[in-house]
């Protein structure tokens, strides 16, 4: 039998190649080079999910593959390392782009755009720097992909270069990454010089080593004779940076609304379910040294609980239909945070599983809706379109269901075991119960956004011409939306904890099974060993396991529905109207109804306040400090490109005097004037 | 120290001679100032145009030539001197010619260069001629 | 290797160069009336590539290598070969190259353009020169047999007022520089009693009192190399040179000069002043190139982040990767076994750099050559007139910024990195600081090329002549940029060896 | 014999005769000849300190050195001129057009 391990790298190397024939070859090519696309990730998913059976199988892969430079002090290699993790991670980016390359059919090539091969080259590049940073098996390598996928989104962000509007966002998006990636770097480094080593498996990694140090056999370097522990975090939160620039959490978050300028197909595959997603992976792929620094988890928690929520609150005022969603898309990644800070990886992956699933469908419902309106994107422009396409309404609505956590939908089961994570972790924790409530907080807010889209976009009537009649859709619009549809209510099955744990059933939580190793996988690198390695322990409400979790499910289901119900009341008639201190004047409406309603303005009106408050902050403050800093470095520049005058006689006087400083540096420090 | 007596008594003779002989003869000679006298001296020829004129280019690359060649002169020198103890001490004569010949055999390629660069060549410069026949209509 | 060959022969690389160029003024001389620029390009990159060939031959024989009997010296001591001289020589010679190819499409309607092939052959073969002296008399002759053709090779452009100003500018600093530079050789030979780099060794760490007066010259020294190497208080020639000259020029000097600047400053600081010695004898100048580097890379980085024309932003951010390099000296301790790494990442960057920053010129070269203007709004929506040519300066400009996956990005981090081994951490945070403000303006040109619309439609129309061998040049640059990706082992391992051999 | 301070101070006055020179002129003529100034005051150095130490190296460095000095002063002549040329005037300071 063939080793389905040998094909690793061509997993990598086809999209790769697709890019390589859209650059060249793209012009002569039918559709742009689109199908080269399609049948290199098509061969990528299946690959993927041949390597995935492999490790089913009980087998891991971790091997150096090329080495690149070998210094003295360190070597720089490429490798594979395949473990349930990036096994699963492989075949939801392979899959999501997949079929991202055949709704780009429908976006792209018939709404006749031009420079499609520019496109395909660039979504090919991009899949291909991605699944190597999911294949990477060191932190260097992993920080090449990672910028690769930067770059990437920076081309496919400014794809409409013409316009004023995407490059500037483009810009942006690679400016806020980068320097969150230039914390990382350093990050890097640190790592090195601390271990010697980025391998993120097997005996020699850095986790491992880490692990030992603390636990007082082995010598690593610190600076300064730095304590430990402190100096493991300082690590940490260095990585960080780049993850909280990548995965757009608090306060690197700005560049993804504005990311939106790209192409449709291009936020789903971006900015929904694979760049976004490549920090929490970057995490969850380090957890076991994540693990061992209480510290840096205690701020992945709470800076995820506080993104979770700051990002949903603004989600409410956006009129926007990519907007909501861009915002939606912060805020659960804050959830993922805030899974991986409370200790639950597990949780972590899962909601990246499902969300991955369901965001995409989002996104290319969204741009379904998009084609169909003309590329006009408010929301108060559209309506009713239920009818007019259905198929796009129900499978928006499975991931609308699934976005707001709603019973039994893929997005129920992974938010709900997030928060219970949180819950169980936090209640030693007063941080970690700090994120927990946030992160509550966020989940009405969240199924309010959601059907308020929903409901604006597809129900009452047609407030505009176009959306009376919009475009209709062709099969490669459909077809992913389908897929995506199904996989937005299944998902969530593959780790059902909570009926394992209230019903008793044993071995129904499969990716609980499949990340501790129960197939296969590496010592070390399972779910098991991380809880092992992490400072929490569990603490429970109402007297037990089972009653916790009871009680955190019916919470969350609870205050989703009354988001959800809040949307119904204010949205779900035939003509929404923005400033909803209307529906308060009439006159017909009984009077506990009308003292109802006043509530639910009132509560509007301040979700609105303090979402309108958000958003000043974030466009005030963060944008300011981000401008302020590279004005005061122009600021500098100018002043210093003021001593070169032109005139030679000051250059030489200056040139003297520069010489008197060192001669006189030295000399104090050398004591010759003694 | 009694070196640096006779070393100066020497100097001063020799600054206290021509000072006194331009004294003496200051002192003896009748003044008749005369327009004829301060003219610039130009070997009997009356000058004509003024002091400050423009040089001709070629002036100064004949003189940037002579620099150079004559500078690179003083590296012969030593080389000189030591020729012949040296060979009489045994050097072999290929060590010691050949590096000087190679050193003058670049310069030689150098100066042949100039010379058919037309660094040297003195009349070619149309200015340099028309300033010849103007002058020549003058006189 | 030096068993059968005569021990001269470890030169050959300089003396093919210097032949390559009276090889020139010969033909000239001969036939002077006529314009054979073709065939004089022609010579004078086989010149260069024959002397490239021959040190990568050497390199790969281990001439001067410790395995095959160590480093070879002639001239009783006062030149030596060995791996960082070989190491240096292909850069060089490899510049060389790239430069003539270039100069070919450049100087295709100057009159006499065989000066300016020799004149550019006889500064390398000085730079091949610096490479191998170990005696501060061959520092000196060598250092001005590099910045004598140099400054005519700047103001070569007679009628061009630019090229004329960059050239007395040129030429009056560095007259100053080397004088300086001169005076502190001077007080070291006071000090010490001789010239050559062991001797002087020998003698610094029993100065006693005379160590005031070698410290000024070491002083003195540093400041030579500075000017050389354009490092801050030194640099103020280099923006104006690098602007106003022929572009060409300015690829060679940015590269390849700077280069021998280091080359000279990693042999006379590791070699004549070995950091345990000065140290005792109170002579710090670790400290002093420590500062160098910040205020250069500091300055050159800022600087470039305001200019206008491309030609001076390179030469700012020439000014800037000068900083880097400078690292390579400024992050050595005494006795630590990672003063290697540190100086071979900063001769790997060198090698880099040579190829990446030469390319950037020659791209400026063509640009000039074109008749579009120098500022970045000139270069506006170029990429579709000249896509091939952007492509390969949108490589040398990510790559100079540092950007994985380039070349610049390993020897850069390889830098960094061996600075903070050392213990130099805030060189290298500033470094990185400097790197992200560098990709502000190095991203500028890629966005004017790329995204820009030109500010007429007619503003492009100038681009109606394909000069192939600048093509060449360009695209060979470029293709050198890339393989060094997987190159970069062998690279970097090259340039620690010949590191090692210093300490 | 001289005490080698005495060069010392010698040279290191004339050098710095040259170094004023330079600061203070904005003639490119006085500049070369500031230069050579400071050279010269090299050239004392190593003339004296072969002498000093008994040792030839220092004269023919010396020699060199002068050679070098006018093969410079050739070259900057040569940028003189062409300088007159372009500017009309063999000031420094005037040649301002590249800066900042």
């Amino acid at each position: 039998m063939v080793d389905a391990f040998a094909y690793v790298p061509a997993v990598v190397l086809l999209p790769f190649f697709s890019f390589l024939v859209a650059l060249g070859a793209g012009k002569y090519l039918p559709k742009g080079g689109a199908f080269g696309g399609i049948a290199a990730t098509a061969g990528s998913f299946l690959l993927s999910l041949w390597i995935a059976t492999a490790v089913a199988g009980g087998r891991a892969y971790n091997e150096t593959l090329y080495t690149w430079a070998a210094g003295d002090q360190f070597e720089l290699t490429f490798g594979a390392l395949i473990d349930p993790l990036s096994a699963l991670m492989l075949v939801i980016v392979t899959l999501v782009a997949l079929l991202v390359h055949v709704f780009s059919l429908g976006y792209m090539n018939d709404e006749g755009e031009t420079g499609l091969p520019r496109y395909y080259a660039g979504l090919g590049l991009f899949t291909a720097s991605m699944l190597g940073f999911v294949v990477a098996d060191n932190l260097l390598m992993a920080f090449m992909f990672f910028e690769l996928v930067g770059l990437c989104s920076y081309l496919l962000i400014g794809f409409h270069f013409r316009e004023p509007g995407p490059p500037s966002a483009a810009k942006k998006a690679f400016l806020v990454t980068r320097f969150g990636d230039y914390f990382f770097l350093v990050g890097v480094v640190a790592v090195f010089a601390t271990f010697g080593t980025a391998a993120f498996a097997g005996e020699g990694s850095f986790p491992a080593l880490a692990e030992a140090a603390l636990a007082g056999s082995g010598d690593v370097w610190t600076p300064g004779g730095l304590e430990l522990q402190t100096w493991l975090t300082v690590v940490g939160l260095l990585v960080l940076g780049g993850v909280v620039g990548k995965s757009a959490q608090f306060p690197l978050h700005t560049w993804l609304p504005d990311a939106m300028e790209g192409p449709t197909p291009v936020s789903a595959l971006i900015h929904a379910a694979t760049m976004v997603a490549a920090g929490v992976y970057l995490v969850a792929r380090m957890y076991g040294f994540y693990a061992l620094t209480p510290t840096t988890l205690a701020v992945i928690a709470f800076i995820g609980g506080f993104t979770a929520l700051f990002a949903a609150t603004m989600g409410v005022v956006k009129d926007e239909l990519k907007q909501v969603l861009a915002y939606s898309t912060i805020s659960q990644y804050g959830y993922m945070m805030l899974a991986l800070g409370a200790g639950g990886y597990v949780a972590a992956v899962f909601h990246l599983t499902t969300h991955a699933f369901f965001k995409a469908l989002l996104f290319l419902g969204a741009g379904s809706v998009i084609i169909a309106m003309h590329h006009n994107e408010d929301m108060w422009d559209m309506g009713g379109l239920k009818s007019r396409m259905p198929v796009t309404y129900y499978t928006f609505l499975a991931g609308s269901l699934a976005l707001a956590g709603i019973f039994p939908f893929a997005g129920f089961w992974s938010k709900d075991e997030i928060l219970y994570e949180a819950l169980v972790h936090g209640l030693n924790e007063p941080l970690l119960l700090g994120g927990y409530v946030m992160g509550l907080l966020a989940v009405p807010v969240t199924a309010f956004y959601t059907f308020r889209m929903v409901f604006l976009t597809f129900h009452g009537e047609p407030r505009t011409d176009l959306a009376a009649d919009p475009e209709p859709v062709r099969w490669n619009v459909k077809g992913p939306l389908t897929v995506l549809g199904s996989l937005a209510v299944v998902t969530g099955f593959i780790n059902m904890v909570p009926v394992q744990k209230v019903l008793g059933l044993e071995g129904i939580d499969y990716l609980h099974r499949w990340l501790d190793n129960e197939w296969g996988g590496i010592e070390g690198l399972s779910s098991h060993h991380y809880a092992d390695l992490g400072p929490y322990s569990s603490g429970y409400i109402a007297g037990g396991e089972v009653p916790t979790v009871l009680v955190g499910a019916a919470v969350s289901l609870g205050l989703a529905l009354a988001g959800l119900g809040l949307a119904w009341r204010l949205y779900n008639v035939t003509s929404p109207t923005e400033h909803t201190a209307k529906l308060g004047g009439i006159k017909d409406v009984l009077y506990n109804n009308y003292y109802l309603d006043e509530l639910q303005v009132w509560i509007a009106y301040r979700t609105e306040d303090i979402a309108g408050g958000a958003d000043t902050f974030d466009q005030g403050i963060i944008d300011g400090v981000v401008n302020g800093v590279s004005s005061v470095s122009l600021l500098g520049g100018s002043r210093v490109r003021r001593i070169q005058t032109g005139l030679v006689t000051q250059y030489a006087a200056m040139l003297t005097l520069g010489l008197i400083a060192l001669l006189v540096l030295l000399g104090v420090n050398g004591g010759w004037f003694l | 120290m009694s070196d640096w007596i006779a070393i100066g008594a020497l100097a001063a003779v020799g600054l206290l001679i021509p000072i006194g002989m331009m004294t003496v003869s200051a002192l003896l000679r009748p003044s008749v100032p005369e327009t004829g006298k301060s003219t610039t001296y130009e070997s009997g020829e009356t000058p004509t145009g003024g002091t400050r004129i423009r040089f001709n280019i070629q002036y100064y690359m004949v003189a940037l030539l002579f620099v150079v060649f004559d500078i690179e002169t003083v590296l012969l020198f030593p080389w000189a001197v030591i020729y012949r103890p040296a060979i009489e001490a045994g050097v072999p004569m290929t060590d010691l010619l050949w590096p000087m010949l190679t050193f003058v055999g670049i310069l030689a390629i150098g100066l042949g260069w100039a010379w058919r660069t037309g660094a040297v060549e003195w009349a070619r410069s149309s200015r340099a001629a028309s300033r010849k026949t103007e002058r020549d209509i003058n006189t | 290797m030096s068993s059968v060959a005569p021990a001269w022969s470890a030169l050959s690389p300089a003396l093919l160069l210097g032949l390559t160029g009276l090889a020139l003024l010969l033909v000239d001389t001969i036939r002077p009336n006529e314009r054979s620029n073709t065939s004089m390009a022609v010579v004078s990159a086989l010149g260069a590539l024959a002397s490239l060939s021959v040190t990568v031959w050497f390199v790969i024989a281990g001439t001067g290598h410790a395995d095959t009997g160590g480093a070879i010296t002639l001239l009783e001591g006062a030149v030596k070969v060995d791996t960082m001289s070989l190491f240096f020589t292909a850069i060089f010679a490899s510049v060389t190259a790239l430069v003539v190819v270039a100069a070919h499409d450049y100087f295709h309607d100057h009159q006499r353009p065989a000066a300016f092939y020799s004149l550019t052959l006889f500064a390398a073969t000085g730079m091949a020169l610096l490479a191998v002296a170990n005696s501060l008399a061959i520092v000196f002759v060598a250092l001005e047999m590099v910045s004598l053709p140099s400054y005519a090779l700047v103001a070569f452009l007679k009628k061009n007022r630019g090229s004329v100003e960059a050239g007395l500018k040129y030429f009056l600093i560095g007259a100053l520089s080397s004088a300086v530079f001169l005076f502190g050789i001077s007080l070291v030979y006071a000090a010490t009693g001789s010239l050559i780099f062991g001797e002087v060794a020998g003698q610094i760490e029993s100065l006693d009192t005379l160590s005031g007066v070698a410290g000024i010259g070491i002083v003195m020294i540093v400041g030579g190399v500075a000017f050389k190497t354009a490092s801050v208080p030194f640099h103020f020639w280099a923006p104006e040179a690098y602007e106003g000259a022929p572009a060409p020029v300015s690829a060679f000097l940015s590269s390849a000069s700077k280069a021998a600047g280091f080359v000279v400053a990693f042999r006379v600081f590791t070699e004549a002043f070995p950091l345990g010695a000065s140290l005792a004898a109170d002579i710090n100048w670790v400290l002093a190139f420590g500062v160098l580097a910040a205020v250069t890379m500091t300055l050159g980085n800022f600087a470039a982040a305001v200019q206008e024309e491309v030609k001076r932003m390179l030469a700012y951010s020439s000014i800037g990767h000068a900083g880097y390099a400078l690292i390579g000296l400024a992050a050595l301790s005494a006795g630590s076994a990672g003063n290697e790494a540190v100086m071979g990442a900063a001769m790997a960057h060198l090698l880099v750099y040579g190829f990446m920053n030469t390319g950037a010129f020659l791209f400026v070269a063509m640009a000039e050559r074109w008749g579009i203007g120098r500022t970045f709004e000139d270069y506006a929506g170029l990429a579709r007139r000249a896509p091939v040519a952007c492509t390969a300066m949108a490589v040398f400009m990510f790559s100079l910024a540092g950007l994985p996956p380039f070349a610049g990005f390993f020897s850069k981090y390889f830098l960094f990195m061996g600075a903070i081994e050392n213990g130099f951490l805030w060189l290298a945070g500033l470094g990185a600081v400097n790197s992200v403000v560098s990709l502000y303006y190095y991203s500028r040109v890629v966005r004017a090329m790329f995204l820009d619309d030109p500010a007429t439609p007619s503003a492009l129309d100038a681009i109606d002549v394909r000069p192939t061998a600048l093509y060449a040049a360009v695209v060979f640059a470029a293709v050198a940029t890339v393989l060094l990706l997987p190159g970069f082992g062998p690279v970097i391992e090259a340039a620690e060896a010949a590191a090692a051999a210093l300490f | 014999m001289v005490p080698p301070e005495w060069y010392l101070l010698l040279a290191s006055g004339v050098f710095c005769i040259g170094l004023f020179g330079i600061l203070t002129r904005s003639d490119a003529l006085y500049f070369l000849m500031s230069v050579e100034l400071m050279m010269n005051a090299a050239n004392v150095n190593f003339v004296a300190f072969s002498l000093y130490y008994g040792d030839l190296t220092g004269q023919v460095f010396a020699l060199f050195v002068i050679a070098l000095a006018a093969a410079e002063v050739a070259i900057g002549i040569g940028i003189i001129l062409v300088l007159y040329r372009n500017f009309g005037d063999i000031d420094v300071t005037v040649p301002t057009e590249m800066r900042w």
